[in-house]
Order: structure tokens, then C-alpha cells, then sequence
């Protein structure tokens, strides 16, 4: 699927393609985690928006089950729709209306979707949902969002989006306001949700670290386009694509030896990025050719991952490889 | 409601010196309905009688007891201010609503005319308009007119309030928790927008009222039914300052101030009370 | 001889809103010290007080913040002094010229409706008073050159820079002066990852080449991996532990430093990692003695009641546990038994 | 150039919006009343003189009348006749000062107004704006909190009430400032000095009235304004650079807070307009308003479709050349 922004005044706005070409699937028997990392306006937070129905895509479409779910229009199917693909948001202290109390929202899931006959089952299956994220019902009964930490503010919203068993969870950026030493508990539940409760979840982050923790399969996108998309332990630790090199060689690392090697070349002009014709990495990629320039890079399927780059397409292998690189 | 109410009442004087004024001045409109005299007739008391024990106020040059005339002028200007603050209250809200929530071309078409209301100078419209309407004046008229032109304040800050709402994180939650569009906007964003519907509100009947004064000095109301505006008007009429009438005119003009001053303070403090970051530090205190 | 020592220093937040009087313990009576020409990384989760310290040692101290007591004592090149006990004139001197802060960064560090260029003239202008317009263009210039920045940033507005050209800007601004000491609070946070690495790059650089020392506040452990020489942990307004960087990552000594480090994921290994039990106290009314003892799984009746102290058990390591001093508790004092060598 | 695209078509448009939904509505008020206007016109004619008049008389009065107020032919006819007058600005004869073209009557009554509006505006917003700027900025100073409450207890006192005040104040119990009019009567309209003098005795109470009201409002406006900006990290930044006092106060607060005031006062114009009208009949100043009040009460319709077609087109012309300049102070606007 494909969107291009609008952006700009009222009347002559300038064309912004977030989202180009984007295409991938997940298997619906095999429950996974499957990432999207980039880096700030990869539009990784777009493809989870169209996904969610909340932006329409300019081409291309969204298929659930076998429907065509990019334009829904009747309320019926877009609650069926919505009772198997539920969000969870980035900012915990955002996702619950400061002046409503938190299991409210638990009780509205139960009751519009109509998970149970009588009121005491729905309590039931609110009361599961809880357990199956380490809470209680006692706990968090009439409390208002601001009483509660980030952590369990987070576990509440993951327990709102069970409520429904739904089979695919899209998680944009879930632990990046949760502390440090909390974080590795909403992950491992991610974790735990794929095995025991086989959800899938579409986890969008721009931390690597954590996308390596729990992750199958990884796409990691750059202004739009995703660079390399494939097994996670196959593009983090041997990734061809030289924008996933640098990315992952920048991560810092916790431990002492960790250090980066040598000084790296900061490009500061990032919206000419965007409107490149080539390969959105040409500015700052240590191997450009001539060819990266203008003409897009095709996705080539190498060793176990598919690659958007002239470096490892067949025609250019033989013929103008040995031309030196132009940075 | 009444625990808010004990709240401000003790933490906050700009609420307390409001508050109390206007309740007196309510006190008094419904004292009029005992008025020993009928509003619109003239030389029922003695003339130009400094205040005294028998008429508190003194009496003015139509032979009117300045006290109980002011008693029905208060209840003519809450009526006045009432209507217009209601009408105009509906109008914009639902404007803003409608605006900030379908967006596109209809936001930007009733923001165009919204904003076109908000730069046209109001005075000389009314005028024109009350000037064809004169024989047809009524108190409820007059509050019909005026709404004419105070909608669009309410209409920009209820958009306004709506735009950054749809946006919050919570919205998207309560919308994939199943609620329709009409239950996201009553019990998600409703109670974000009614502080700025109150504080509107009791801009507005302060706006109205003020353009009544204007229009009845111009001569442009239905001049025989007392308001704030009518009385100054008479006065003003009967030369009341040369002649050292002193209490006729001093009357309205201290009970403008006094009024418009609390309605001003009144609405100050509720915004800053509701406005939800202070009422969510409420919250967290236990309050 | 250390540069910057600090002597039980506390700061509450004085808070009376609506009619409710609420002490936040932001920071609760340290005492550490920063050595000359190392770079010290406060480390800790988000509300344990390492950015109210950092204002405190900077003395930006603005009410509802309030110092109730304790020192700060500066000392370089033959001068020393209590940042929080100087005179006007003296401290406005001081800062920028001796110590100055980089802040996190976020949309508004420069003044929206002028150009960057008048920025830095204005500062340069209040410490070097004679100098006439030459003499600024040229420190100006010199030091961007020096940073690797473009000069047109000096002649664009801060809306017109992206982020990460906004930062190094500050920093450029931060050090124009040649600070003896740099303050940096979550520098880097608001950053992608690639352009966090060149300003760390950046601010590493500076310090080599300026000599200076670097006090930086990050909750991101692995920034401090890569940056600081020594880190110290803090914890609900506490320091818990103050350690060379290779030990604290290694092997941590306090409880909670163990729980901060484990729970760290790194690329390449899927070891089980686990959270810290429970949720951080509230710094209105934390626990009484070690406020650790609430999710601490060795917590013994003496941590309930007793504040530990910081202790150096090894050269140049603090920790702040009953595990590792070997005090008793003796009635309601605590008494120290033997003092290990 | 851009600039053009995203800011300052966009205003034009609104600027003709403003003045076609202004003059539509002047337009179809007479026409929507129940009274007809020339019978009204007539009634007071003919009760005026008491003459009795032939029919015959009586009709070609009421075409000529008809004519005048250009109601003959279908609305939509007399919707562009109206737009036709407007543009060559003829309203026809004013009724109560017969033979005199109603823009003439208006044209020598608009420097009054213009003289009195645009000072007290200026003046008002530039002292509101610099006291609302220091009282946010020295935020917890006792004075600060005294002035605002000050300022509370002024802006919400309407204009007119306003006048009277001063009126009592100035006239009565210290008799300083002449009562009415624009110069003393019997003074001839010259350039000479001591006529200018003369007549800004006489606008200095017109004028202190609509002061002092403008100053309450930009006073509290800016002061909020302000007690936001001095939170914002580039001042707390700046203040620990060790700026001196008065540049952080004007270079940086006040230069950022003036901004939405540039913005807030192309709003308010409409609400000042009326101001003065009123304060004008308060003191029976020579301007457009007591123009206003004499068209009223002489019931000159030709007279007061004039002064409100013209007020519109001034007002919204106003608003939107201070919405050009702003982006001259704006650099994020100026620079995408």
C-alpha cells in the first residue's frame, strides 16, 4: 500500500509520499511479532494508522481474512473488524481520559462488543483479561488514570485490547515512556500473548534493542521505504542493507567495550531526503553509485531477506560494479 | 455540584465577591414582583425626591420610585441577557461542534463566516436593524438581535477545544472501544468543552447587556420597559445631571459596575476552576 | 582534588495547591563529590529527582523548588566557593563562563522570532563586554568550524533547523565560552539514533580537546555505557550507588543497580530479562528507611526502619545498603560494628 | 513567495467575504421589516407639514421616494442597483440634510472619528501591552496582582457607562475638561494653533474613556500571555546565560507575546469601532457617531445605510491590513 500527505496550505500543498510501495503479510495460523523500526518520519506510525483505518491509503489496500477492509463503511463490519485488530498506544498517561476512571473503558469493550450475555460473564471476561496481565479488578476498580504508574497504566491498556480476544495487536511504540527497569515486563507479555494467547502483534518501535527481544520478523524503514525486511536474527545480525549497518552499529550498547568505532557523517538537510528520486539513503551512503542517484533500487531477495538496494541487484552485479563509489 | 461550589466559595475571592453580587442581584429582580408600582406608569410618587426612608432610592422626574424601577430593570436585563447568552450559546456550540468534528470544506466554510461575524463591526448593524424593528421591540426580541452577533465567539474556542480533542490518544481508544461518534462526544470531550461553554455563556450576557445600554441610549429600545439601558436613557433624557438629580443617574451606573464587574469575575474563576489541567491537580490532591 | 563537592544537600518542592500542603523530596541529603576532567553520568528512572539535583548544582533553584540545606562547593583553578551562597554579580560571571548546561533539547532553546546569530551575540556580549562586532563574528564562526557545523545556521531562524542541528547548535552555544565544568540534562533523548550518536561524538570531542568536566543526566543506560566515566544511580531523590562504569556493568553492586542493569536487552543476546518488582514510590511519602525496601528481595528488617548511608566500601566505589556496610542495629541508633580496610 | 501561497491569499479571501456578508446583510434588512420604509417616510412628510396632498402628489412622491431608496424592480434588480451605488459610494440625498450627498455628510465626520479611534487605539494597546508584559513577567510582585485586579475592574464596564463617569468626574465635581463638542463653539474650523489646541481639550475625555477600557483588556490579555512565554525553556535558558534584566524583558517575553496581540487586535477592531461610536454620543463628539444619533432620530434612512456599509468596508479593510503586517514580525510565517 501506498499514501502520499497532502502537506501545505489550503490550496497548493507540496506532495509527501510517507508510505511507498509498502507491502508484506502475516500468516493467520502462525501467531508472530513481526516490527517495523525506523527512525523518526519512516512512516512506520502511517502504515499502523492505515492498518487501523485511520488513514486511508492513496493506493494499494488493506486485506483481513481474506476482506477487503481498506474502505469500511457500514458500522457493523468495521466493529466486526475492530473486535479482531485492536491498538495500543504510545503514551499511557494519553490513553485513558484523565477526568473518566480507567476500568470504564474495560466495561465499554465488554459491553459494545458483546463478549457475554450477562452482566456478571462480562465482569468475568474483564476480570480474565486483567489476570492474563498480571492485574485485578480490586486494583485498579474506580481509580482515575493520574493514580496509577506508567507501567500499570500500559498492562491496563494491553488488558482493554484482550477484552475482545482479538488476534492481531498493533502496538505503536508501547514501552518508550515506560521506565527503563518496567519496560521488560510489558515486553515480556507481548512475549507471553503470542504463546498462550497466539495474537499476533505489529510492533512499531525505534528501539532495536527491545525489537530483538521479543521480535520473528523485522522491516526497517527509511522515509518511506522499507530497506530490508526479513528473519530477525538474519537482518540484525548479518543486515546487507547499509542504512540497517549504520543504524545498528549507532545503537548504544550497555556494556563498557560498546564503543562506536569511528566518527559517522550527519547529514542535515533531511527534507531533500524525502523527495529524492533514487534511493532515499543516497546522501549519506558510504557505497552510492551513480546509478543510486535517480533510479529507484528494486527489492532483491538475498540470503533469507529481501533488500531495497542496487548493491545486490543481478543486472548491476556484472556490468558497473567496478565503477568507484561517488561519496 | 454543591461541594465545588463550597470549594470555590472558600479558596477563591474573585469567586466569592462574583458570586455574592450576583446573588443579590437576583435577590432583588424577584423582589420586583412585589413592586408596590406598576413599572410603566408614570407620576405615581412625588417627584425628584432625594433618597429618603420612604423611597430609598429617591424618585426620578417621571414620578417614579427609583428603587422598585430598579428592581424591574434587573429582572428586564437578566431576562435580556439570558436570551441572547441561550440563543447564541446553541447556535455556536453546535457551529463548533459540527466545524471541529466534520473538518474539510464545511469547517472551512463556517469558519469563513464565523470569522467574517467576529471582524464586522456590530454596532451599526444593530442599529440599522433595531431602527426598522422599533415598534416591534420586546425584551425577548431585543435578545434575538443581539445573539445575531455574539455566536461566533463560542462557535471559535468550541472548534478550537474539538480540533485538539480528536486528536488526543484517548479519543482513538474510545472509538476502538466500540463507542459510536455521538458516545465519544458526550462522555469523552464533553467534559473538556462545557468550561468554555460556561465561561462563553456569561461572557455573553455580559456582551448583550453591554450593547443594551448602547442601544437604549440611542433611543432604539422599547423604551417604556425599565432595563439598565432605559433608566440611563431617561436620565440622560430629563438632564438629570444638570439639574443635580444626582441619585437618578448615580443608580445605573453603580449597578452597571457592580454587575458587570461580578459577571466578569464570575466567569473568570469558573473557567480557570473547570479548565481541566487545574481540575485534574484537583484530583490528584484528593480534593 | 575534586572540582565539585556536595554536602547532605536537600530540595523539596514546596507545593500548597488548594488548600493541600504536599513536600515532594525531589532530593534527599547527598553527599558526593565530581572529579576534575571526568565526565559523571546520573543515572536513574524518571521522577528519582537527577534533574532537580542537576538545577540545584546550578543553581537555577525557582520556587515551588526550595533548597532547605547542605553545600555546593566549587573548586578550580584557585577559587573557591558555594554556588548557592554567591552573590548576584559573582554568579552571574560564573555561569556560562566557568559552568554552563546543555537542556534536553526540545523545540523552543532558542528565541523563535530571532536569528541564531543574535542568540549567541547576546550571550557573548553579557561575558565579554569590551570586545567590539569583529571579534564576536570570529569566536562565532571558529566554533561552529570547529564543531563541523554549516555557518548558515547562524543566519537561520530555529524553526527552519531539524533536530538534531538544533541540538548540536546548543551545544555549540554551551561551550562557545570554554566552560570548566558542562551540565547536560537527557541531552540526547529527543534524538534519532544516528544523529544521538554524532552528538555524543560531538560532546566527546569537546571534552578531549577543552579539558572540561561533564556532569550528564540520561535515564538511557546504554548512553551512559558509552559516555561516562563513572555513573551514579539514584533512586526516589537518593544516590544508591556511585561506581567506575566497566564495575556498574559488570557486576552491580546495589540491589536496584542489579535490577536497572539485567533488565537491559542487547542485540545478539535473547538472555530472559526481568523488570524490578513492583512500582517506583511516590518522592510525596516514600518509605521509611531505604526506600528500595519495598521491592527489594534481600530487604531485612534494618532496611525497613534505618536510612544507609552512602559508604566508599571500595577505592573510589560507593553504595548505599545495609548488605554492604556492616552497621547494626543497636535499640533505635545504628552503630558501626567493624570498618572493613 | 510562498508566503503568498499559504498566508496571505487565504486573508484576501476572508477580506471579501467580510464585505459581501456585511453589505448583504445591510441590504436586506430594510427590505425584510414589515414597515415600508417610504410609507414611514411619507407619514412623517405629510404629518410634518400638515398640508393636505392631492393622490397624484402623494404617488409621484412615493415613485421618486421609491427611486431614492432604489426598491423599485425585483430584489435581485435591486441587489445589483445597491452593489452599482456602492461602488461609486452614492447612497443618494440624506432625508434630514436634504439636498447633501450622504458620503459628503460622512466624509467631513470621518477624521473626527478617525483622529479619536486611531489614537486612543494606539495608545491604549502600546501602554495595555507594555504594563501587561511587566506585570506577567514580575509575576508574584504585589503590584502586579494589585493592577490586575485594577484592570478587572475596568475592562468589563461598558463604554458608555464608562463616559458617564468621566462625564460626572471631569465636569461636574472638578470642572476641567468641556462638556460637549468637538471645539469650543463659535471657534472657526482653521489650521491654526490655537483651534488645534481647542479641539484636543475637547477629545481628551472621549478619548481617556476609550483608553482606559483598552488598556484593561490588553493589559490582562497580555499579561497571561506573558506568565506563559517567561516558563518557556529559551527564557530560563537565556536567564542563566546571565542576560541583562531588561533585554530578556523585551527582547524575548515581550517580543513573543506581542505577537497574538497583533493578531488579537485585528479582531477586537470591530468591538473598539463600536466603543467609540457610543463614547462619540456620549460626548457628543463631532464624529460618525453623533452622525449615527442624528440619523436615528431624524429617522434618515439613506443616511444610515451609509454608515454601515462604509463602517464595514473601513473595519474590515483595518483587520486586514494588521493581518499583513503581522507576518513582518513573524519570522516562522515569513520562512516556511
Amino acid at each position: 500500500m501506498e499514501k502520499v500527505f497532502h502537506l501545505g496550505g489550503r490550496f497548493f500543498g507540496s506532495k509527501l509520499k510517507a508510505v511507498n510501495r509498502v507491502n508484506f503479510d502475516l500468516d493467520a495460523k502462525k501467531p508472530e511479532i513481526l516490527t517495523f523500526a525506523g527512525e523518526t518520519g519512516s512512516g512506520k506510525t502511517t502504515v499502523a494508522r492505515m492498518i487501523l483505518g485511520l488513514e486511508t491509503p492513496t493506493s494499494g489496500e488493506v486485506i483481513y481474512k481474506g476482506r477487503n477492509v481498506t474502505h469500511i463503511k457500514k458500522r457493523k463490519e468495521l466493529l466486526e473488524y475492530m473486535k479482531e485488530v485492536q491498538p495500543i498506544f504510545q503514551n499511557p498517561f494519553e490513553t485513558f481520559n484523565p477526568l473518566k476512571k480507567v476500568d470504564s473503558y474495560l466495561f465499554e469493550m465488554a459491553e459494545n462488543y458483546e463478549i457475554a450475555k450477562t452482566k456478571e460473564e462480562k465482569q468475568k471476561g474483564v476480570e480474565e483479561s486483567l489476570n492474563s496481565v498480571g492485574l485485578t479488578l480490586k486494583e485498579i476498580k474506580g481509580r482515575y488514570p493520574n493514580e496509577l504508574s506508567g507501567g500499570q497504566l500500559q498492562r491496563v491498556s494491553v488488558a482493554r485490547a484482550l477484552v475482545t480476544r482479538p488476534s492481531l495487536l498493533i502496538a505503536d511504540e508501547p514501552v518508550s515512556m515506560v521506565d527503563a527497569s518496567l519496560r521488560m515486563s510489558i515486553v515480556n507479555l507481548f512475549a507471553e500473548l503470542k504463546t498462550k494467547y497466539n495474537v499476533s502483534v505489529l510492533y512499531i518501535t525505534h528501539d532495536l534493542a527491545t525489537a530483538y527481544y521479543i521480535s520473528d520478523r523485522i522491516a526497517i524503514m527509511l522515509r518511506g521505504d522499507v530497506v530490508e525486511f526479513g528473519d530477525i536474527d538474519k537482518v540484525m545480525l548479518s543486515p546487507l542493507h547499509p542504512y540497517t549497518q549504520i543504524l545498528l552499529e549507532s545503537v548504544p550498547q550497555p556494556d563498557p567495550e560498546g564503543t562506536w568505532k569511528e566518527d559517522i557523517k550527519l547529514s542535515s538537510l533531511e527534507v531533500k531526503e524525502f523527495s529524492r528520486l533514487g534511493c532515499k539513503f543516497y546522501e549519506r551512503c558510504p557505497f552510492a553509485m551513480k546509478i543510486c542517484k535517480d533510479v529507484e533500487p528494486p527489492y532483491v531477495f538475498k540470503d533469507g531477506r529481501e533488500v531495497k538496494c542496487h548493491l545486490y541487484s543481478e543486472e548491476i552485479k556484472n556490468t558497473e560494479k567496478s565503477e568507484e563509489t561517488v561519496n | 455540584m454543591f461541594v465545588i461550589l463550597k470549594d470555590l466559595l472558600k479558596r477563591d475571592k474573585k469567586f466569592l465577591f462574583g458570586f455574592t453580587v450576583i446573588c443579590i442581584l437576583v435577590f432583588l429582580a424577584i423582589l420586583s414582583a412585589f413592586s408596590p408600582y406598576d413599572p410603566r406608569s408614570w407620576n405615581v410618587v412625588p417627584k425628584d425626591k432625594p433618597p429618603s426612608f420612604q423611597h430609598l432610592l429617591g424618585t426620578n422626574s417621571m414620578g417614579q420610585d427609583i428603587f422598585w424601577n430598579t428592581t424591574h430593570a434587573l429582572k428586564n436585563s437578566f431576562i435580556l441577557g439570558l436570551t441572547a447568552a441561550c440563543i447564541s450559546t446553541i447556535i455556536g456550540t453546535i457551529v463548533g461542534l459540527i466545524a471541529g468534528y466534520r473538518g474539510g470544506v464545511l469547517d472551512r466554510v463556517l469558519m469563513s463566516i464565523n470569522d467574517s461575524f467576529i471582524v464586522l463591526p456590530s454596532l451599526p448593524i444593530l442599529v440599522f436593524l433595531s431602527f426598522f424593528l422599533r415598534e416591534k421591540m420586546t425584551i425577548f426580541v431585543m435578545g434575538a438581535i443581539l445573539s445575531i452577533f455574539s455566536w461566533p465567539w463560542g462557535g471559535k474556542q468550541v472548534r478550537a477545544q474539538v480540533l485538539s480533542l480528536r486528536e488526543r490518544e484517548f479519543t482513538y481508544t474510545s472509538v476502538f472501544s466500540g463507542m459510536n461518534m455521538w458516545k465519544v462526544v458526550f462522555k469523552e470531550h464533553l467534559p473538556f468543552v462545557i468550561p468554555w461553554v460556561i465561561a462563553n455563556f456569561i461572557n455573553t450576557i455580559l456582551w448583550a447587556l453591554g450593547m443594551e445600554i448602547t442601544l437604549s441610549v440611542l433611543g432604539l429600545t422599547s423604551l417604556e420597559t425599565p432595563t439598565i439601558g432605559t433608566t440611563i436613557h431617561w436620565a440622560m433624557q430629563y438632564q438629570a445631571i444638570f439639574r443635580g438629580i444626582w441619585w437618578w443617574m448615580l443608580t445605573p451606573i453603580i449597578l452597571s459596575i457592580i454587575f458587570f464587574v461580578a459577571l466578569y469575575m464570575l466567569s473568570v474563576s469558573i473557567s480557570e476552576f473547570l479548565d481541566p489541567r487545574t481540575r485534574l491537580q484537583r484530583i490528584k490532591m484528593g480534593g | 582534588m575534586s572540582l565539585l563537592e556536595i554536602k547532605d544537600l536537600s530540595a523539596y518542592y514546596i507545593t500548597h495547591v488548594f488548600g493541600v500542603k504536599r513536600d515532594v523530596k525531589a532530593v534527599d541529603n547527598l553527599t558526593f563529590s565530581v572529579e576534575e576532567n571526568e565526565i559523571l553520568g546520573l543515572a536513574g528512572e524518571s521522577g528519582c529527582g537527577k534533574s532537580t539535583l542537576l538545577k540545584v548544582l546550578l543553581s537555577m533553584v525557582k520556587p515551588p523548588l526550595k533548597v532547605l540545606k547542605g553545600e555546593v562547593n566549587y573548586s578550580y583553578d584557585s577559587k573557591n566557593f558555594n554556588l548557592l551562597t554567591l552573590d548576584k554579580d559573582r554568579l552571574r560571571k560564573v555561569r556560562w563562563e566557568d559552568i554552563s548546561y546543555i537542556p534536553q533539547g526540545s523545540m523552543s532553546t532558542f528565541n523563535p522570532v530571532r536569528k541564531i546569530r543574535k542568540t549567541f551575540e547576546d550571550v557573548i556580549k553579557t561575558h565579554k563586554k569590551n570586545a567590539d562586532k569583529e571579534v564576536y563574528e570570529k569566536l562565532m564562526e571558529d566554533h561552529l568550524k570547529y564543531l563541523g557545523l554549516p555557518l548558515e545556521v547562524l543566519d537561520s531562524y530555529p524553526h527552519q533547523l531539524s533536530g538534531g542541528m538544533r541540538q548540536r547548535t546548543t551545544i555549540a552555544l554551551a561551550t562557545i565560552l570554554e566552560p570548566k565544568v558542562i551540565f547536560a540534562d537527557e541531552p540526547t533523548t529527543a534524538l534519532d539514533v544516528v544523529v544521538q550518536r554524532g552528538v555524543i561524538q560531538m560532546l566527546k570531542q569537546l571534552h578531549r580537546e577543552q579539558r572540561n568536566t561533564m556532569v550528564m543526566v540520561t535515564h538511557d543506560m546504554a548512553v551512559h555505557a558509552n559516555v561516562a566515566d563513572r555513573v551514579a544511580v539514584m533512586y526516589a531523590g537518593k544516590i544508591v550507588e556511585i561506581s567506575k562504569k566497566e564495575k556498574l556493568f559488570t557486576n552491580p553492586s546495589h540491589p536496584y543497580s542489579k535490577f536497572l542493569i539485567n533488565s537491559l536487552p542487547k542485540i545478539g543476546d535473547r538472555k530472559q530479562r526481568a523488570s524490578a518488582p513492583g512500582n517506583p514510590p511516590s518522592l510525596a511519602n516514600p518509605p521509611e528507611g531505604c526506600r528500595f525496601h519495598p521491592r527489594c528481595p534481600y530487604a531485612k528488617d534494618i532496611c525497613k526502619k534505618h536510612v544507609p548511608k552512602l559508604i566508599e566500601d571500595e577505592k573510589g566505589h560507593y553504595v548505599a545498603c545495609f548488605l554492604f556496610s556492616d552497621e547494626v542495629e543497636e535499640g533505635e541508633n545504628v552503630v558501626q560494628q567493624t570498618t572493613r580496610g | 513567495m510562498k508566503v503568498l501561497k499559504t498566508y496571505i491569499i487565504p486573508r484576501l479571501i476572508q477580506y471579501l467575504l467580510v464585505i459581501f456578508i456585511g453589505i448583504t446583510i445591510t441590504f436586506i434588512i430594510p427590505r425584510l421589516t414589515p414597515i415600508d420604509p417610504v410609507q414611514s417616510a411619507i407619514n412623517r412628510l405629510t404629518s410634518y407639514g400638515g398640508a393636505y396632498m392631492e393622490p397624484e402628489a402623494v404617488a409621484s412622491l412615493q415613485n421618486t421616494l421609491k427611486e431614492l431608496y432604489g426598491l423599485e424592480g425585483g430584489i435581485v434588480e435591486q441587489y445589483f442597483a445597491f452593489w452599482k451605488h456602492l461602488f461609486t459610494f452614492d447612497f443618494g440625498p440624506s432625508l434630514s440634510m436634504f439636498p447633501t450627498p450622504v458620503t459628503e455628510i460622512i466624509a467631513n465626520s470621518l477624521p473626527w472619528s478617525f483622529f479619536l479611534l486611531f489614537f486612543s487605539l494606539i495608545i491604549s494597546w502600546i501602554i495595555g501591552n507594555i504594563l501587561g508584559g511587566l506585570a506577567g513577567y514580575f509575576k508574584e510582585k504585589k503590584w502586579s496582582n494589585v493592577l490586575a485586579v485594577v484592570a478587572m475592574s475596568i475592562y468589563p464596564i461598558p463604554y458608555y457607562v464608562m463616559a458617564l463617569i468621566l462625564v460626572i468626574l471631569f465636569v461636574y465635581i472638578f470642572p476641567i475638561f468641556p462638556m460637549m463638542g468637538g471645539y469650543s463653539v463659535g471657534l472657526q474650523p482653521t489650521f491654526s494653533w490655537s483651534f488645534l489646541l481647542d479641539v484636543l481639550r475637547h477629545s481628551i475625555l472621549p478619548a481617556i474613556s476609550l483608553i482606559l477600557v483598552g488598556i484593561g483588556w490588553w493589559f490582562l490579555s497580555m499579561r497571561s500571555l506573558t506568565s506563559n512565554i517567561v516558563a518557556e525553556d529559551f527564557v530560563t535558558y537565556a536567564e542563566f546565560a546571565g542576560l541583562p534584566k531588561n533585554k530578556l524583558l523585551f527582547g524575548y517575553v515581550m517580543r513573543n507575546g506581542m505577537l497574538p496581540q497583533i493578531t488579537n487586535l485585528a479582531l477586537q477592531i470591530g468591538g473598539i469601532f463600536n466603543g467609540a461610536i457610543i463614547t462619540e454620543v456620549a460626548f457628543s463628539y463631532p464624529g460618525v457617531g453623533s452622525l449615527l444619533q442624528k440619523s436615528i432620530t431624524n429617522g434618515d434612512f439613506n443616511l444610515m445605510m451609509g454608515i454601515s456599509v462604509l463602517s464595514i468596508i473601513a473595519i474590515a479593510t483595518a483587520s486586514l491590513i494588521i493581518d499583513l503586517i503581522y507576518p513582518l514580525f513573524d519570522p516562522r510565517i515569513r520562512y516556511r
